[in-house]
């Protein structure tokens, strides 16, 4: 008895769709509610950076970097300058690294701020936690808008240091957010980690092994969340970290919910780094000076920053010219997406939209 | 006996209603519409249950047919994507008319000249009669009914289940 | 108490019971026209009655810009309050802008029946009015079978739904009409079990009659039902597709559901209708459990139907709150959750009050027992909410809700080994 | 102008034809059901037809028999939607003319 079957047909999660956080699709394979196959469709967003920056200057390539991942501009303008630092073997004051620190760990807290909200969102609870994690993250842009003018793409970190000095009113402000940032956490931890519902969409969704994790060279809370205790900022420690005393949030079974509770551990430990950086806040210079036309000898280096979605790495050539010959980004959301077949086959659409959440792509920074 | 301007123009307006609906799920080309064709007809009918005070009737028609059954019918329709949805008649087409209209062109007369006994204006039945009718003197045929429901609901999921989720609850018991 | 229409007094301008004003308009009609005239204006003046003086403002005011301006406070922000004094008018903004906006047709898409899918939504939510008490005497039509009525007008705007999936030749849309039927149909069944744990103790379908039985026995049905009442609640919830159910147009999962490819004042009908039928739910909730017009005694002074006005907005107010808070339930979850859960619980709540029922008449006890029945039930209630998931093999596993923290790198431990922290 | 049994039972009778017509004419299975279901609403239409206006003493007869067509048109769709869908599932159709061979 030749047995049909029920013939799939394909959906597309398309480039325009509510929860694909962005333009990029996914051209699922359904039959009846459950998945049999997914096929991944990115390019949208293409803008060649990486072409384009081999005509311009190292100091002139700096806001590229802001428009990679446009919601953690901190921290690729930080991986960037460490990049061209190596090659140039500029130093850095100590002021400037650790204006540094507290710049990528406000960065990392917005970014959380952004990537809980829609996670939330794609559960389906819809919009109050976005809007609550929102306010809190107005508070961390005014900040940025108050040292360097931009809200999103700051721009604000050049070679050898910080373009401007913390004004006189960052501190205040800055311990004011500080305060009230825990009990924001706990208020989120309360609606969302403990509310039957969400643990019941988001448990033992997309579960990812460590040793998948390992092999397919994930970072950031995906690795993390799957137990695997790795952490740049720990490993390969830059700018002062090894100064502060902080921890690496580890999950237990690498699901959606765990990638979660890792995300939201996180950002406490954001805070505790801040509020040490602020308090041994050194004295002196924040920037030593680099001519404009800077011409790093010849030679390549590639440095690791440990960015919100993971390890954020940039890999410079430079031929002795005042442009680089090559300028490379390793994007962490790019690899961490790797699996998603192996994490939405065989379960549901809405399962699949719960998985893409948990990953916390930025779709600038996957097509560069 | 119906008097009265409001009833015998509801009866006219309903049969109307329900006779061109049922010519609409013979005529439509397309399954789809037949079905929707199919639900006016539930409703006509219970319209006249209504007309004539049955109105639990009119109420149970609505909930079982309107709600479940065109659902059901809708679903069928939707789980048989490939086979055609033309509508189209067979070959026996001609047969089946002939003996449609035999049956009527015998019926009508037949029920025409027939004097009934009818009742000139009969009291409404009350829901309670029906309930007590249904568990007293007919509760052996309602248990019965009960019996043949499961029965059906069973028939129907062994039908449907295709091999492949035999395939899965077994891996799910040696799993377990 | 009951009887003679106590409200009923003979000068019309009395607002405290509605009829008397349509009982003048009726006489003076007698007087004037032809005796078929008042046989066709007193629906009429029911039902305008009816929706102009309730289901307009309150669908309007309390649904579209009341609910948007809860949610906005929910989620620490303002809701709509620039059109207008305070935003009142923002209702009449949108039904304007949506008028005007051009209804597509996508192409391949079933034409007759993507165009009648919106009537055959907007007419029952309408109908659904017909059979709800507002007063003594103020109900439109009471026939005996106004609860049945409810649910068979409450089965057809799923068909419509089905229709507008199904017609609009889109994935997303089928999907979730799809899922809407599925769901309906699921949930329909506890409701009725559900609710035929009222009729046992009232005896009666109709819904004027089981208002004055809670009168009389001057006790909320709810309190009598807490275990229908739970049923009622999630039940009419799946049934209109409010979060935490509303998978029909999971935004983030399918698009819009079955409404993705409507616009203009076809989705503005659809919309509007949602909030009719969340109303009307809540309208319906509030007759049968939670006293409709009566409130113990102070219908007397206060106008009924201000009364029953007051609970349905105070059931949707329920309703906002639950859309703004919880996340959204899967398509399986919730099937499970119809059949394996609500519906037990249905067939035992119904056993259980047709013992009590039973006892209550052959012992002949007083009606003061129906006190003790009440928290028998609500005790009842209490156990089985509780302990039938345990029943169906549902433990409870300790959510590890905090990572854990490492101080240094390296290494890892496998899944399961060790489950640390704590809820 | 006053409305009789006759009437009742004549819009019973083009309602039964209609469905049998239907019911022979079809090709695809799920439409010759629906030719069904026309008979047996048919039929329920003349039981409460004859319960409210003949002349008997059983007229509650009428409708609990109504009842208990329901139920049973009620299983009946189910399981002949089940044989459609178990049918297509097989021959990828469910037209009647072509379903003829009894071989597994």
């Amino acid at each position: 008895m030749t047995e049909i079957r029920s013939e799939p047909f394909v959906v597309n999660i398309g480039p325009q769709h509510p929860s694909t956080h962005g333009v990029f699709r996914v051209k699922v394979t359904v039959d009846g509610e459950r998945i049999v196959d997914a096929e991944m469709v990115m390019g949208y967003l293409h803008r060649s950076i990486e072409k384009l920056a081999e005509e311009r200057t190292y100091t002139q390539n700096i806001p590229f970097t802001d428009r990679t991942d446009y919601l953690s501009s901190m921290s690729n303008n930080l991986g960037y300058c460490l990049a061209v630092e190596k090659l140039a073997g500029i130093e850095v004051p100590p002021r400037g690294n650790a204006i540094r620190v507290i710049m990528a760990e406000l960065q990392r807290l917005a970014s959380h701020c952004m990537a809980i909200g829609a996670f939330a969102n794609d559960t389906g609870a819809w919009q109050t936690p976005v809007m609550w994690t929102f306010r809190e993250r107005e508070k961390i842009l005014d900040l940025f808008e108050m040292t360097s003018g931009a809200r999103l793409t700051c721009n604000y970190m050049r070679i050898g240091g910080v373009a401007f000095d913390l004004p006189k009113e960052f501190e205040p402000a800055c311990r004011k957010l500080l305060a009230t940032f825990p009990s924001f956490i706990d208020e989120l931890h309360g609606l969302l980690s403990e509310n039957e519902i969400f643990i019941a969409r988001t448990r033992g969704i997309a579960v990812i092994t460590p040793e998948q994790a390992i092999n397919a060279s994930l970072s950031g809370p995906m690795l993390r969340g799957s137990g695997v205790a790795w952490d740049i900022r720990k490993a390969d420690p830059y700018c002062g970290y090894e100064q502060y005393d902080f921890d690496i949030p580890v999950g237990y079974n690498g699901d959606s919910y765990d990638r979660f509770i890792v995300r939201l551990e996180e950002m406490r430990q954001s805070v505790r780094i801040i509020e040490q950086a602020l308090d041994g806040l050194p004295g002196g210079p924040y920037r030593t000076e680099v001519p404009l036309a800077l011409r790093p000898p010849k030679g390549e280096a590639y440095a690791r920053v440990e960015g919100p979605r993971g390890e954020l790495g940039y890999y410079v050539v430079s031929d002795g010219g005042p442009a680089p010959f090559r300028f490379h980004i390793r994007p962490p959301s790019f690899i961490n997406l790797s699996l998603l077949k192996e994490m939405t086959v065989g379960g549901t659409v809405a399962d699949a939209i719960v998985a893409l959440g948990s990953v916390d792509i930025v779709v600038g920074e996957i097509d560069r | 006996m119906i008097e009265g301007a409001g009833p015998v123009a509801a009866f006219w307006g309903l049969s109307a209603l329900t006779l061109l609906a049922a010519g609409g799920v013979v005529v439509s080309r397309n399954l789809f519409h037949a079905v929707l064709f199919l639900i006016v007809v539930f409703l006509g009918i219970a319209g006249f249950f209504l007309l004539l005070s049955a109105d639990f009737l009119a109420m149970a028609q609505v909930i079982i047919y309107v709600g479940a059954i065109a659902v059901l019918i809708l679903f069928a329709i939707v789980l048989t994507p490939r086979a055609s949805r033309d509508n189209a008649e067979t070959r026996m087409a001609p047969v089946a008319l002939v003996a449609g209209v035999a049956v009527a062109g015998l019926l009508i007369p037949a029920i025409l000249d027939a004097e009934w006994r009818t009742l000139s204006s009969a009291p409404a039945l009350p829901v309670s009669d029906l309930g007590r009718e249904l568990l007293g003197v007919w509760v052996l045929p309602f248990q019965l009914a009960s019996v043949l429901l499961t029965a059906a609901l069973v028939g129907a999921v062994v039908l449907v289940r295709s091999p492949r989720e035999e395939r899965e609850e077994i891996d799910e018991e040696e799993r377990r | 108490m009951s009887g003679a229409p106590f409200l009923a007094t003979e000068h019309w301008w009395d607002l405290r019971d509605l009829s008397n004003i349509s009982r003048e308009i009726l006489e003076f009609l007698d007087r004037v026209g032809p005796d078929w005239l008042a046989y066709v204006v007193s629906p009429l003046i029911g039902f305008v009655a009816a929706f102009l003086l309730f289901v307009l403002p309150s669908q309007l005011f309390v649904g579209v810009y009341g609910e948007r301006r809860l949610i906005g406070r929910m989620q620490s922000r303002l809701g709509p309050n620039r059109v207008g004094k305070f935003g009142l008018l923002q209702p009449i903004a949108d039904a304007i802008k949506l008028i005007q906006k051009e209804a597509i047709t996508p192409r391949g898409a079933d034409k007759w029946v993507m165009w009648t899918a919106p009537v055959v939504f907007v007419a029952p939510a309408v109908l659904v009015w017909a059979v709800i008490p507002f007063g003594p005497n103020m109900v439109i039509a009471d026939i005996p079978v106004g609860l049945v009525y409810f649910l068979a007008i409450t089965a057809l705007p799923v068909l419509a739904a089905f229709m507008a999936g199904w017609s609009g030749n889109n994935k997303y849309s089928l999907f979730g009409a799809m899922r809407v039927v599925a769901m309906a149909i699921s949930y329909e069944v506890a409701l009725v079990l559900g609710l035929l744990g009222v009729v046992l103790f009232t005896s009666t379908m109709s819904l004027q009659a089981i208002v004055e039985w809670q009168r009389e026995h001057d006790i909320w049905l709810v309190f009598l039902q807490p275990l229908a009442f739970v049923i009622y609640f999630i039940s009419a919830s799946a049934e209109l597709n409010r979060t935490p159910t509303d998978i029909a147009e999971a935004e983030s999962e399918i698009v819009a559901g079955y409404l993705t490819e409507y616009s203009g004042m076809k989705w503005g009908l659809f919309y509007g209708m949602d909030i009719g039928y969340a109303l009307a739910a809540a309208a319906f909730g509030s007759t049968v459990f939670l006293g409709g017009w009566s409130l113990f005694g102070l219908e007397e002074w206060v106008p009924p139907w201000l009364i029953l006005v007051a609970k349905t907005h105070l059931f949707y107010f329920v309703f906002i709150w639950t859309r703004g808070t919880l996340p959204r339930l899967r398509i399986d979850q919730l099937m499970a959750l119809a059949w394996k859960y609500m519906l037990p619980l249905a067939a035992i709540n119904l056993l259980v009050v047709a013992a009590e029922r039973l006892w209550w008449h052959e012992a002949g006890l007083g009606d003061g027992i129906v006190y003790l029945f009440a928290a028998a039930n609500i005790a009842l209630a209490l156990l089985l909410v509780v302990g039938w998931a345990r029943v169906l093999g549902y433990r409870p596993e300790r959510v590890p809700t905090r990572p854990r923290l490492v101080k240094h790198v390296g290494g890892y431990v496998a899944p399961g080994a060790e489950t640390g922290g704590g809820r | 102008m006053s409305v009789t049994l006759e009437h009742f039972l004549t819009v019973s009778t083009l309602l039964f034809a209609i469905g049998l017509f239907v019911a022979l004419s079809k090709r695809n299975a799920v439409a010759v059901l629906m030719g069904v279901e026309l008979m047996l609403n048919a039929s329920n239409l003349a039981l409460v037809a004859f319960a409210r206006l003949a002349e008997t003493s059983l007229a509650i007869t009428g409708h609990v028999f109504v009842v208990f067509v329901i139920t049973v048109a009620a299983a009946e769709v189910a399981v002949a939607l089940a044989l459609a869908v178990a049918v297509y599932r097989n021959r990828e159709t469910v037209d009647v003319d072509k379903v003829t061979s009894l071989r597994a």
